[in-house]
Formats: C-alpha cells, structure tokens, sequence
C-alpha cells in the first residue's frame, strides 16, 4: 500500500519536504514505517525516536497496524500554546 | 468553540462567547510571546500547526473538559503564523457556576494543549537565528538565508 | 492597580494594563453574577463597600501577590452599586514569566479578596425579597417595601 | 473619648443608620467598645459575635485598645466578589 507521511516543523526541515510517499507491505506497523522513513531519510534517524507518529490524527503506539489509505503524520515534540 | 486562526485573538468576543446567566466565575487564559527566554532575546515568532489534527486535538480537549468540569460555557483559540512580541498566541476561556472548577478547568486545558496538540513555534531571535522549540530534542539553530535543513 | 468603580468592567483596559514583553502568561478572573443560587432565582444585586478599607486592603494584597509571584502585571477592579444577572462584579487580572504563577496568583487573589476585602452583595431574589449575603450569619430576608430594618 | 464607629451592610440595616457615635474612657479597648454597641443598639446584639470590628482600615482583636481619633468600623462578614 502507498502511505503519504506528513512531515512538520523540524522533521520537514530535515526531510526538506512536508510529505514524503512510502509504498509499504499490507500490515505494516508502526514500527516498520519508522524503519522505512530512517532508512529513506537517514536525517530523520536521529530525531526519530522522539516523534511520535499519527495516524487518522490520533498518536499511535509502534505496534499499531496501519489501515490502508489512513493519513499518518510525523509528530515532533509540540510547542504550541 | 475551538479555533484555529491567523488573526489577532480578540478577547472580548471569547468572553462574550463563554458568558452564561449559569456562570459565576470565567477564567481566561492567554499565552503571550515573551522577549526573553533563559537570557536570550526573541525577536519575533512563527507558529505552525496540522491543522485536521489540531482541531480535533482541541474538540476533544474541550469536550473532556466539558464533562469533568460541568462548564457552563468554553472557547480555546490558536493563532498560529507570524507574532510579535506580546501577542497571545493562545486562548483559553472557560466559565463555570463556581470559581474552584474554572481554575482547574483552565489550567487543565492549557497545561494539556501544550502536551498533546500538534502546533509547533519556531524562534526567530533577535541575533538572526531561528530555531524550531521541540521540548526533550536538542534542535540546531538555523540562519533564516541557509533555509531549511542541514 | 485597583480600582473600586460603579461602572461596569472594561476587561480589554485590564488586559492591556498588565500586558509586558517580560510575560508569558496572563490570567483573568472574572467574578459574574449567577440566575440561580441553591435553586433560588435572582433578579439583580447590589454591592456595597466600605471605601477606604476595601481600596487598602486590594492595594495590599496586590502588593502581596507582587512580592510572592514576582508579577509582571496585575490589576484588580471590583464593580459596586446595581448590577444584573450576567454582569462581571469583580476582575482580577495577573501576568507572569510562566503560567504555574498566573494561575496561582489569580486563584489567591480572587479567594483572599472574598475573606477580607470589605464588600457586601445583597440579593434582590426574582420572588421581590432582599438579602445581605454575610457567610456564617443567618440573615433575614427583608421585603423592599419595608425598608431596611429586621 | 468620642468615637464614631461606620456601619455597613446588615449591620445598618439593623441600626437603622450608617454610623453611632459613642462615647468611651480613653484607653477603651475593642471589647469595650463592643459591649458599648450591644447596650445601645440591641438590635445589633445577636450578630454582633460575627462582626469583625476595624480600627483605621485594618482588623483588629477584641483586646486592642482604640487610639483617640481612629476610625471605627463594624464590619460583618464579607461577600464581595
């Protein structure tokens, strides 16, 4: 399946794209879009572990399964307010 | 009522909007742009947001506090974008038949928005750096000509 | 800055008074009158003072405050005189660095000017009785034709 | 001594006006004064054990002595804001 990951504030700044587009088995967790974006954007590995990751805009936990056609979002540390 | 916006908050349309003949006690909350932090001057700062996620971050969050609290009236604005020194950058409002809920409620809401909802600042210092406030991440400052990224 | 007044509240003044670059936080309380207390229904009130202790005791607890928060700002106005249901009696507005200390010093304030600041609210029930509220006494209604007295 | 001693609230009402001069011993003190109040105004004998009593703007015990010229006030139990 083909996810579209939203990228904000540091996390596009290092990727140097608010979005980036992962095809991924059918099944994949969380986890393993971690890996997939680590490995696709080596600037983000070091950030990575502080982001938490969303899908339908909700935080999901890394052994989440990813519904087909969700929208997924990296989220960096938020500082709003 | 949540919102999330570009445009100045205006404090008297949100007290309007929280008043209740129910209500005893409104609590407001604004979030200002200070100059200083730890000794280092701010210049002027940048908000972003995911704008699907953080509505429905701030839906929730009043909806919560709704049903804790018993409110008689509750607004939460945003603004995000371009802000000066001394701007809010956020409101929250909350009313409430007795004063005790009010605080709560108010501080519960602003003490959880900064937790959860996906809006981040960027720091534009006076010295010409800018550097994205990412809270336990250690983030590089850039300078505004070199752009995103490193 | 406190103020005692018979005019109603302009709460964007407050804002403005304790507006500065060195805050992050504001907090506004704001005291409004209720429709109902204890299932009973108020038609309007009527606060009164008295005037040279209720200026000095609000000038010393926001000297207090001052001291303990290390404020930016603060300001509190109490309305006296006619007021109807939904009218804000009292505000008390604070600015800090950071927003723990806003929240704590408003919640102290408005508390400790409801022990000891020299201000008395009659009720004028919506069934035609009147009442001085006084906590802890057990006061007599007394209907408005029959002036004061017990 | 002349002191005039400011009523409010409930306290008027009972009075049945805004103010009492009494006159006291120098060197009176604020029990003194109370027992004063309660024989010249029974009305205002039963809550008279719930009013604070305040010697130039400030509260003062029963045991204080009331300086000569000082304003005096009555003042029941508060309900502002």
């Amino acid at each position: 399946m083909k996810v579209d990951v939203r990228l904000f504030a540091v996390a596009r700044d290092l990727a140097g794209s608010d979005f980036i587009s992962l095809e991924l088995p059918a099944g994949s967790t969380v986890a393993q879009l971690r890996a997939r974006l680590s490995a696709e954007i080596p600037a983000l590995a070091g950030v990575l572990p502080h982001i938490l990751i969303a899908v339908g805009s909700d935080y999901v936990r890394d052994d989440a399964i990813i519904p087909a056609g969700s929208e997924v979002a990296c989220i960096p540390p938020v500082s709003g307010g | 009522m949540v919102e999330i916006t570009t445009a100045p908050i205006d404090t008297e349309v949100l007290l309007r909007q929280v008043g209740s003949p129910q209500a005893g006690a409104v609590v407001l909350f604004l979030g200002t742009t200070r100059e200083f932090t730890r000794g280092r001057q701010t210049g002027s700062l940048d908000y972003e947001c995911y704008p699907e996620m953080a509505q429905k971050k701030l839906e929730e969050l009043e909806q919560q506090a709704q049903a804790r609290w018993l409110l008689t009236g509750c607004a939460i604005v945003h603004r995000i974008g371009h802000l000066e020194i001394g701007e809010a950058s956020v409101a929250v409002a909350v009313s409430t038949p007795h004063r005790q809920a009010a605080f709560e409620a108010g501080q519960w809401l602003i003490d959880t928005l900064k937790q959860i909802v996906p809006i981040w600042k960027k720091e534009n210092w006076a010295d010409g750096e800018s550097q994205w406030v990412h809270p336990g991440l250690d983030v590089s400052p850039t300078l505004p000509a070199t752009g995103s990224g490193n």
